[in-house]
């Protein structure tokens, strides 16, 4: 009953089971909704958050879903600046998994503020000085050249298409493509930076503070590279279990390759850097504030140098490893696990970098804070996910998201 | 014109966009922000002038002077008030909160007739003729003696009308509340004669040795306790504090010794005998010593020898001997007594004990020592007529000595031995041990009537509630007491209209006796209390109305005293807590917790330790030896021979092994969601154990056991 | 945000930060409209082929 | 701001916590002072909105050997690191809605600017800010003893001491009528000195070396010489700040002849505490 809805000669399932697919996402929306409802209604005593745990839960989601999310300005930035041409094949997705990640960071901070209503004066009554003014900036300028990097996908719906204006609305967006994606660089260097410089420059917490360049600490380089470095993870995952779901083949395992070579050599790069952060940190920036590092992993029931390891080694380097040898990287099965802990590590990163921050007591007669999360924190969360999955659905349905796809399942297959 | 879909597109996403770039969206932005700034419930205070009134404080026996700050008619906030001979400045947070009990939801707003369960409003008219009327018969019947009242101070004008109408009406059960002024008075009655009180030169002391006396717990006249404690600190004054919990006081001490519980006497008696023996005493000061001193000193050394009183006490013998010879030879030391606030159950043989260690060292009405004189009268009331049934009711012999023991009197009779029995300012169905054998008692009693501003437990027991004016809505006169070296009596007066409708202690019973006839009603015979305490004051009025206080005493004593050791010459036993467990209860006094008639304030509770109140249950303290594998915040199950409860863990290496430290003032059950129902009242799992001489409830802790819930 | 808001101050914090801003909104707010005008010119001269 | 004509107050406090007895008077005069809300249950310590709130230390050692200290916590009034005026939280608020004056020292907070971030809450390692989770409710006519100085806040905004600066307004205003160009030391106390029974709290300006506070300080004006982060160390062997060495520059200082009290005031790795303590306060002008 849609079928003029859908791309010319993509095969697509039926409407009804469509549907029922959308139904039981749906409902999982709703819950979400539900939940974010009674946090505006009612306010934040919903959730579990506490004096000590101003930043929880949402605060890592956001800044998850950010990291991952930079697959998008990272890929557009190597496709229309460093021509790398083979991602036209994976950039679109790249784009619409960033508008995902994107939307859904905004709707947790404004679910996350004390006064949704006044949450403008982020804007109105900015703190130049403040790195979560140049995080709202930037994100949400972001925000706007990923819905414009987007529009011209949406345009290219066969019926939309059919719209003189939106023809050449699209074609000629796609011209200038190349200036949206600078600028969505630079603003995505800063706010992704400064999702870093957030933690680094609490110089009262001795867990997160780093020295740095000018004003920058140090965490507002590593989060800008390791977004780079682990958003194509996500974009490459994503693509995966698009792939799993419809049962095809979308993109070339060339373009696959190229991409998971360029994450797995981010990944090296930025694990390096990160190691050397550590040590840097460990061995003279926290002893000259009179703590050992062993005082952020003892003496409570959760954070154990477990998530150090995990973070650094089994979530980084290894996955950096598999993916800069050409043996390992083309093996599909280590290449999934290489993506999945890359994955894992940057969404771990920002876990530590939020919530351990919170738990770590600083007084000498402060205890460690660990926190549950309430339910109505668990369901907003996990409402951008099932948001996602409805408008990767939708898209996948409507737009001529993947260029390869016709080509890769015709009738009979063929090599290229 | 046809609308087909693509122009319904277009028209629709004109809409949008012309709707976006008009301001009225910039406008809508702005007024919800706004909006967010005076949300219509979250109040806005009104503004006005500012005025500042001095009145006196009588939540507590600190008697504090207190600035009272104003906006128009509103008072906003309460402070010490500067240049007061008692706190000069300084206030206690119970004090500070004194608003929230002016507003407290749990105040009785009209006077209250019990009516099956329930409480039914009524007039004041009829509320003064049902009690008046149930007087009279109980009077008729010629049995005034039955008539009981229980207040929680023999000071002042408003327990001096009490006294005046069960004296006038044929009744001499009248009772108070065990108080620190209450022990004062009869500690100075067993050692220096009726009618004569203590006080402690705690502000010039260079030695304080004080036997559990929480000196900054809320002891005494707590905000002058503090004072002084501060001043010790400038003068480089020891303290020495005994007792078997690192309590603030003892954290704050030079020196903690921690003490067996209940031994407190022997070891006062230990020192004693260490410095008869190492003759460190006042010879001059001994030698008046009447009651025997010799048979005293054999007795000591006879049954108080040095290794003994270690045994018993837990504390080795060099540091007894040390302490006491520090004592001794301090220039001004002052033994202090009165465990906690010094308002719980004691031992007059453990309080005399102590007090002798200031007779033997001669630092009777000497400076920085203690100070012993008769209990200043600044009241004269006007001769009281007496009919034959007064005099013949008020000849008869008191129920009991002590408040405790009339209940069970009247637990134990199975006729009313009270018939009727007004409570004013006091809070026993409460603060008593045994609070389940107390409100048993109370209903045995067939006409209770309460005079409170509160729906408090005692109050819920009444028939009758006469709610009265809370102190910020009353003049009264206010004597100072509770330990001070200096007395003082202040005024405290009415800096705001009634909030609710209720009226002043005084007018009620000036209403109720005038209700009546007979020697009550003539000895009644001013029109309000206002008249008869100006008065009753007579030359002391003018003073104290100009001043709003005036000071009865200050400095060193110059009158003699005698000491007559007779009471401890008898040797008397020391109490033994009753059952069998294990382990021993024992209250804990918390300054952040009042525990006698007056409950916290929200305020108060949200300072709160969460070590002793979490959720709603109480967290009592154990030592982890006790523990054996408990962990903080762990459920356990009390059991006592008086009651069980349900209470939280927390481990502290500041209470003795085997004992089992549990907070005063938790546990109350009436109406005021942020102060009731949290934890339990202490009181029911500790019963009263009676000290044989005295007739004391010396109870100082209860055998328990715990159990994993 | 604007010169207007009284936290505003010409210091040079101020200016980098909203130099950087306004500067990449000048750029999308140009490039956007460059699009779309450029789209109507193509509809009203009545192009309509795509060339890919 | 114009930082060269006014001559700049720095208010502070000294606590003396020899002294301090836990009494709880400076919380709950805070509170009432203040208009702070509260709840039915405020046993849970980690969404208790206390400006003032009275930490209690031990020595960590076994009975008998236990010692118990109480340590009262206003907000620091943090000056941020070389005592420039960027507090840990000032400088990480992103709508401005709390600020340094650099006229007193005095770190503000508007509660109708902020939008309840809580990014501030994170950057105070002394756990001074407080969120309103609730909406602040009083029982039926106990808003009448509300004070209008303070206005009270709403859910979802941030608050926190701010050594009672409306009685610093009302005693400039009233310095101005009688024609003073400034106030008094004793016109201008915060609300939990003038409670506190045991007189355990000096506060003044810092900047004035008439006051008592600056007496019992005595501030080093100089950067630490080990630390050029850390400005206004004080002079006197026993007084010490809470986390000095992270660079916060706390106005607010404590005083102790415990050893161990002092040594609780901040983090030092194994050893360091027995060099540190021997120069502390030996700081000189240099």
């Amino acid at each position: 009953m849609d079928s003029a809805l859908i791309p010319e000669g993509a095969n697509r399932c039926s409407f009804p089971k469509f549907a029922v697919g959308i139904a039981i996402v749906g409902a999982v929306v709703l819950w979400g909704v539900y939940a974010m409802g009674l946090i505006w209604w009612k306010g934040l005593n919903q959730t579990n958050m506490n004096d000590y745990y101003g930043f929880a839960l949402w605060i890592w989601a956001d800044l998850a879903v950010i990291a991952v999310g930079g697959g998008a300005f990272f890929t557009g930035l190597l496709k229309y600046i460093f021509k790398v041409d083979e991602l036209k094949n994976i950039i679109n997705f790249a784009v619409i998994i960033g508008f995902i990640c994107y939307s859904s960071a905004l709707l947790i901070l404004a679910i996350d503020i004390g006064q949704p209503l006044r949450g403008w004066f982020i804007f109105w009554h900015a703190n130049v000085h403040s790195m979560l003014t140049e995080v709202a900036f930037c994100l949400s300028c972001y925000f706007a050249v990923l819905t414009i990097e987007f529009i011209p996908n949406i345009l290219e719906n066969r019926q939309a298409n059919k719209v003189p204006f939106f023809h050449h609305l699209a074609h000629n967006m796609h011209g200038v493509m190349a200036v949206f994606a600078a600028t969505g660089a630079f603003l995505s260097f800063f706010h992704q930076g400064s999702l870093g410089g957030v933690a680094g420059v609490m110089y009262g917490r001795p867990f997160a503070v780093r020295e740095g360049l000018l004003i920058w600490p140090w965490t507002f380089f590593l989060f800008t590279w390791s977004a780079a470095a682990f958003g194509p993870c996500f974009t490459l995952l994503v693509t995966r279990i698009t792939e799993a779901v419809t049962g095809k083949k979308l993109v070339k395992d060339n373009v696959v390759h190229l991409l998971s070579k360029i994450s797995g050599w981010m990944i090296i790069t930025y694990i390096i850097a990160k190691i050397i952060d550590t040590i840097y940190w460990a061995t003279v920036t926290v002893p000259g504030l009179g703590f050992n590092i062993s005082h952020f992993y003892s003496n409570n029931g959760f954070y154990g140098y477990w998530i150090l390891v995990t973070e650094i080694l089994v979530c980084g380097v290894i996955p950096g490893l598999i993916l800069i040898m050409k043996s390992t990287r083309e093996n599909p099965t280590l290449r999934l696990i290489a993506i999945v802990l890359g994955v894992i590590g940057v969404c771990l990163n920002r876990w530590v970098m939020v919530l351990q921050i919170m738990a770590i007591p600083v007084l000498s007669f402060d205890t460690w804070a660990l926190y549950v999360p309430s339910w109505q924190e668990v369901a907003t969360t996990v409402l951008p996910v099932a948001y996602g999955i409805i408008l990767i659905a939708v898209t996948y349905r409507y737009l001529p998201v993947f260029p390869q796809e016709k080509e890769l399942n015709r009738t009979k297959p063929v090599t290229e | 014109m046809k609308v087909d879909r693509r122009s319904f597109l277009g028209l629709g996403l004109g809409a949008v966009a012309g709707f976006s770039v008009s301001p009225v969206l910039l406008k809508l932005t702005d007024d919800s922000s706004i909006w967010t700034q005076n949300w219509p419930w979250t109040p806005v205070p009104v503004d006005g002038e500012v005025m500042y009134e001095s009145s006196v404080c009588s939540l507590c026996p600190g008697s504090c002077g207190i600035s009272i700050r104003k906006i128009d008619d509103r008072p906003v906030k309460i402070e010490g008030l500067t240049e007061y001979p008692i706190n000069d400045g300084g206030a206690c947070l119970h004090g500070i909160s004194g608003l929230q009990y002016l507003y407290d939801p749990s105040r009785v707003k009209t006077p209250l007739k019990k009516n099956g369960d329930k409480f039914e409003e009524i007039s004041w008219e009829e509320a003064v003729s049902l009690v008046s009327g149930k007087l009279a018969d109980i009077r008729n019947a010629g049995t005034p003696e039955k008539l009981a009242c229980i207040t929680d101070k023999n000071t002042g004008s408003v327990s001096g009308l009490f006294k005046r109408l069960l004296k006038t009406f044929g009744s001499p059960n009248f009772y108070i509340m065990p108080s620190l002024e209450s022990y004062l008075e009869l500690t100075a009655a067993s050692l220096h004669g009726k009618g004569t009180t203590i006080g402690f030169d705690l502000d010039n002391s260079d030695f304080i040795l004080s036997f559990g006396a929480g000196i900054i717990e809320g002891w005494g006249s707590p905000v002058a306790c503090f004072k002084a404690n501060a001043s010790r600190k400038e003068r480089g004054a020891t303290l020495c504090q005994i007792e078997p919990r690192l309590s603030n006081t003892a954290a704050n001490a030079d020196r903690w010794v921690p003490v067996k519980p209940g031994t407190e006497a022997d070891l006062a008696l230990g020192m004693c005998a260490v410095i008869l023996k190492n003759n460190l005493f006042n010879a001059a000061a001994a030698a008046g010593f009447k009651g025997g001193f010799n048979k005293l000193t054999a007795l000591l050394q006879n049954d108080y020898p040095l290794s003994k009183i270690s045994e018993i006490t837990g504390i080795k013998e060099a540091d007894i001997e040390d302490i006491a010879t520090q004592f001794a030879k301090a220039k001004m030391p002052v033994a202090v007594f009165g465990k906690g606030r010094g308002d719980g159950s004691q031992s007059l043989k453990e309080l005399v004990a102590v007090h002798t260690l200031n007779c033997l060292v001669g630092n009777i009405n000497k400076e920085g020592g203690a100070f012993v004189q008769p209990v200043k009268e600044y009241l004269e009331f006007p001769e009281e007529t007496m009919d034959d049934i007064a005099d013949k009711g008020f000849a008869q012999a008191k129920l009991s000595l002590y408040v405790h023991d009339l209940f069970d009197k009247v637990n134990a009779s199975s006729q009313p031995v009270v018939e009727a029995l007004l409570v004013y300012q006091s809070n026993p169905c409460y603060s008593l041990h045994d609070t389940k054998a107390v409100k048993q008692a109370f209903g045995k009693i067939p006409f209770v009537v309460s005079f409170s501003s509160f729906m408090d437990e005692t109050a819920k027991e009444a028939d009758i509630i006469l709610p009265v004016h809370t102190f910020i809505e009353r003049l009264e006169d206010i004597p100072s007491g509770a330990g001070l070296s200096k007395a003082v009596v202040g005024l405290s007066k009415p800096v705001v209209k009634p909030v609710f409708n209720t009226k002043h202690p005084g007018d009620i019973l000036i209403l109720i006796a005038k209700a009546m006839d007979g020697s009550v009603a003539q000895s009644f015979e001013w029109e309000t209390f206002d008249e008869c305490l100006e008065t009753a004051a007579g030359d002391t009025w003018g003073d104290l109305s100009e001043n709003g206080y005036v000071i009865l005493s200050e400095g060193v004593p110059k009158i003699p005293h005698e000491i007559d050791i007779s009471f401890l010459s008898k040797a008397p036993d020391s109490v033994q807590p009753t059952g069998d467990g294990d382990l021993l209860l024992i209250p804990i006094d918390n300054m952040r917790l009042p525990s006698a008639a007056q409950a916290a304030s929200p305020f108060a509770v949200k300072t709160v330790s969460d070590e002793e109140l979490k959720g709603k249950d109480t967290v009592v303290e154990i030592n982890p030896k006790t523990a054996k594998g408990l962990k903080n915040y762990d459920r356990v199950t009390l059991t006592t021979p008086v009651g069980t409860a349900k209470v939280m863990i927390h481990l502290s290496e500041g209470i003795m092994p085997g004992l089992v430290g549990m907070a005063k003032g938790l546990g109350h059950s009436f109406d005021n969601k942020y102060v009731s129902n949290k934890g339990v009242n202490i009181n029911e799992l500790i019963g009263p154990v009676i000290e044989s001489g005295s007739g004391l409830d010396a109870a100082f802790g209860i055998k328990a056991k715990i159990s994993k819930a | 945000m604007f010169p207007f808001n009284f936290e505003w101050a010409w210091d040079i914090a101020h200016m980098v930060f909203f130099g950087g801003f306004w500067y990449a909104i000048s750029i999308l707010g140009a490039g956007l409209t460059f699009c779309i005008l450029k789209a109507a010119y193509d509809t009203f001269k009545g192009g309509g082929e795509s060339h890919h | 701001m114009n930082k060269e004509n006014i001559k700049a107050h720095k208010f502070g406090m000294v606590i003396d916590l020899d002294k301090c007895t836990g009494c709880g008077s400076c919380m709950v005069s805070c509170m009432s002072e203040n208009n702070v809300p509260f709840k039915e249950d405020e046993s849970n310590k980690k969404d208790s909105i206390t400006w003032m709130r009275v930490y209690k230390l031990t020595n960590g050692k076994s009975f008998p050997d236990t010692e118990i200290v109480y340590l009262p916590r206003p907000c620091q009034h943090c000056g941020g690191k070389g005592d420039h005026g960027h507090s840990p939280c000032v400088s990480v608020c992103p709508a401005t809605a709390t600020d340094y004056g650099y006229d007193t020292g005095i770190v503000s907070q508007i509660y109708t600017r902020c939008f309840g971030c809580r990014y501030c809450m994170g950057a105070c390692p002394y756990h001074a800010r407080y969120f309103n989770w609730w909406d602040p409710k009083w029982p039926e006519g106990m808003e009448k003893y509300l004070s209008p100085n303070v206005s009270p806040r709403m859910r979802g905004v941030v608050e926190k001491c701010s050594f009672c600066y409306h009685r610093y307004q009302a005693a400039r205003d009233k310095a101005y009528y009688d024609g003073r160009e400034d106030i008094e030391e004793n016109e201008y106390q915060t609300a939990c000195t003038t409670a506190c029974p045991a007189g355990a709290i000096v506060f003044g300006d810092l900047n004035n070396p008439a006051h008592r506070v600056h007496e019992i300080v005595k501030p080093d004006p100089h950067p630490a010489s080990n630390n050029p982060n850390v400005v206004g160390k004080s002079r006197n062997p026993n007084v010490f700040r809470l986390l000095e060495r992270l660079g916060t520059n706390p106005k607010v200082y404590y005083l102790s002849e415990r050893e161990w009290v002092r040594k609780a005031g901040d983090n030092y790795l194994e050893g360091e505490w027995d060099k540190i303590k021997n120069h502390h306060g030996s700081e000189s002008h240099g």
